[in-house]
């Protein structure tokens, strides 16, 4: 089964997300979260202007998806954890709210549209109180000489100052999972063992970090790496089971539509 | 019609004109109130009076229009013979919106007061462009910040767009619950954010 | 109002509703043969219909009258309600003129003839409200159509604007040649901010 996602032209990664669950004829098992959740790293990579609202916003949604991928990939547990479960299907349902939301919204701009058409159809009188009103009108230009008004041409011409917020402390996301599948496939095979802590102990940034799991839950989904976890929060092992065989493009299959 | 109502009647008639004419020299629609404050009448009697020459506009057929929009009342071009008055108004601000920001639009209009933050967990895109340009054709507004640690600043629509819309209030909207998606679209997403794998039989793809 | 407005032949109907249409949304006096243009209609008839639609008003007792002043037609409120008039002007008049005002009637006294799409290019919102109060106190006015596609209204600074500032011509304005090459380091000095190298001059526009 293969189906055009480049064809429309989705406004951001909702929309995509949106487009995928409601196509009925694909079946909902296919649907790439992964795909969403890079086009969500993609979003804050090229914020105009940094906002940390909205940074975090995007994480949190991105967050969640991996969380939901997460539990599909990995078999079931016996003992789960409550408090665990209920803040993920707090999650959920909250992603969900926002889902509905952006629904509702985009058939509420065709009614704004409907609106807009009809009302541009008449036209407003403005034209103001005329010259016989005149010596009743404040003399707006009291004060105001050919040399303020020079200055305010100068002023009216200027770039406006950007207001920017310092990025120092914020680095950008420069790495895709597909950059950090392949990274993993060089460096794996010659470890054969290690732990996920290991793998990640020179990574600062979490985002970086985030990117290398979902690399990591990929490879397991192709079979080329096994992962154990012996207690909660505890270090996930990681064995590669791979062989030494490379011969495959490892980014070939991330969350392709080929059914 | 017994005397003593037209005897209100021929009185109303001065306020009548007084209306007409303070309508003709406004730039914007004209706050009830203050028409009230104007001619020394109750805003009821205001309301009443603007109500009935509207209707007798309308009866006489005329080229022009008495509308209430964006809480005030305002003369406006009948859209009858809006292609004759297009011809003579060539450059009309009324530039085409686009989709982005007509939705970005909606989501300000029924949650207002809004951060850009909460905008874009909505839209899943960064709005800034879009808020930026919505601001500078005047249809929203900062209006406060946010209580909250990040003291967010908040947005709301404007009179502009009331009156961009032909709206009398923001209250003239029809309920949010009228656009709430129906029950096909929930379960489909539902089952699309699911998180229990199905219990059928089929392999699990992700 | 009254009956009598139906006086006007039938097969005119629309063109007088038209007429009232493009009167109403006028912001000066409409030269008869723009209209005679606009109505498809020779300038006669025009001539003719205005003429009755004044009557028209005058019998109906309306609180506005349809005038010809400076060679154009114009809807404007009766004598008989100046009073209300006068307290609503006094009422809702702004006593100075804001910043945003006073940039804008700068670039047009600069730039003249600008059209309002190209003063909402430099300032990078949209001045129509403020032209409309600047034109209303003749400061500004309509000079022209651009030859271009669009033929949008052309706007200049009148007579009235020049004597205000009691300047001999527009030519007696001081020079911003000087100011161009260094109007961003001035800019930044007055608003004691850093300059940023790649400062783009379209944060503006989205």
């Amino acid at each position: 089964m293969t189906y055009e996602v480049a064809t429309p032209v989705y406004d951001g990664p909702f929309d995509l997300l949106l487009h995928l669950i409601l196509k009925e004829e694909v079946d909902i098992h296919e649907i790439s979260l992964l795909t969403i959740v890079e086009a969500y790293l993609a979003e804050v990579s090229k914020m105009e202007k940094f906002d940390l609202e909205v940074a975090t916003e995007f994480l949190l949604i991105a967050a969640t998806l991996v969380e939901l991928k997460t539990r599909r990939l990995l078999p079931s547990r016996e003992n789960v954890d409550l408090d665990e479960e209920l803040a993920l299907w707090e999650q959920r349902d909250l992603l969900l709210s926002r889902l509905l939301d952006h629904k509702t919204f985009k058939d509420v701009a065709g009614l704004f549209s409907s609106l807009m058409d009809r009302s541009a159809l008449s036209f407003p009188r403005r034209s103001g109180p005329d010259e016989r009103f005149a010596e009743l009108l404040p003399d707006i230009l009291e004060g105001v000489t050919p040399l303020r008004l020079q200055r305010a041409f100068v002023r009216s011409i200027m770039p406006k100052p950007p207001t920017s917020i310092l990025l120092d402390h914020v680095a950008p996301i420069g790495v895709s999972v597909a950059d950090a599948l392949l990274e993993l496939v060089e460096t794996l095979p010659s470890i054969g063992r290690v732990t996920f802590r290991e793998l990640t102990v020179a990574i600062r940034d979490r985002i970086h970090v985030v990117v290398r799991f979902l690399a990591l839950l990929e490879l397991f989904k192709q079979r080329r790496v096994d992962l154990e976890q012996h207690e909660r929060f505890g270090d996930i092992v990681v064995t590669w089971i791979g062989g030494d065989n490379m011969n495959f493009d490892p980014t070939f299959d991330i969350d392709d539509y080929e059914g | 019609m017994s005397d003593k109502e037209s005897d209100v009647a021929r009185e109303d008639v001065e306020i009548v004109r007084a209306l007409e004419a303070i309508l003709m020299v406004a730039m914007e629609p004209v706050d009830p109130s203050l028409l009230a404050q104007l001619l020394e009448q109750p805003v009821a009697v205001i309301e009443k009076l603007c109500s009935g020459l509207a209707d007798a506009y309308r009866s006489a057929g005329h080229g022009f229009e008495l509308v209430k929009v964006a809480g005030g009342y305002r003369l406006q071009s009948h859209p009858d013979v809006a292609a004759y008055v297009e011809r003579f108004v060539l450059d009309s601000q009324q530039a085409r919106i686009s989709q982005a920001a007509l939705e970005t639009l909606a989501i300000i209009a029924y949650k207002q007061p809004i951060s850009r933050g909460q905008v874009a967990a909505i839209r899943g895109v960064d709005p800034d462009a879009v808020m930026r340009t919505l601001q500078a054709r005047g249809y929203i507004t900062e209006v406060g910040r946010d209580d909250g640690p990040g003291q967010a600043v908040m947005y709301g629509t404007t009179p502009s767009f009331l009156e961009r819309l032909g709206l009398e209030s923001i209250d003239a909207l029809p309920s949010i619950a009228e656009f709430v998606p129906d029950a096909r679209v929930v379960e489909a997403l539902e089952q699309g954010l699911r998180i229990v794998p199905q219990a059928s039989g089929d392999t699990e793809q992700a």
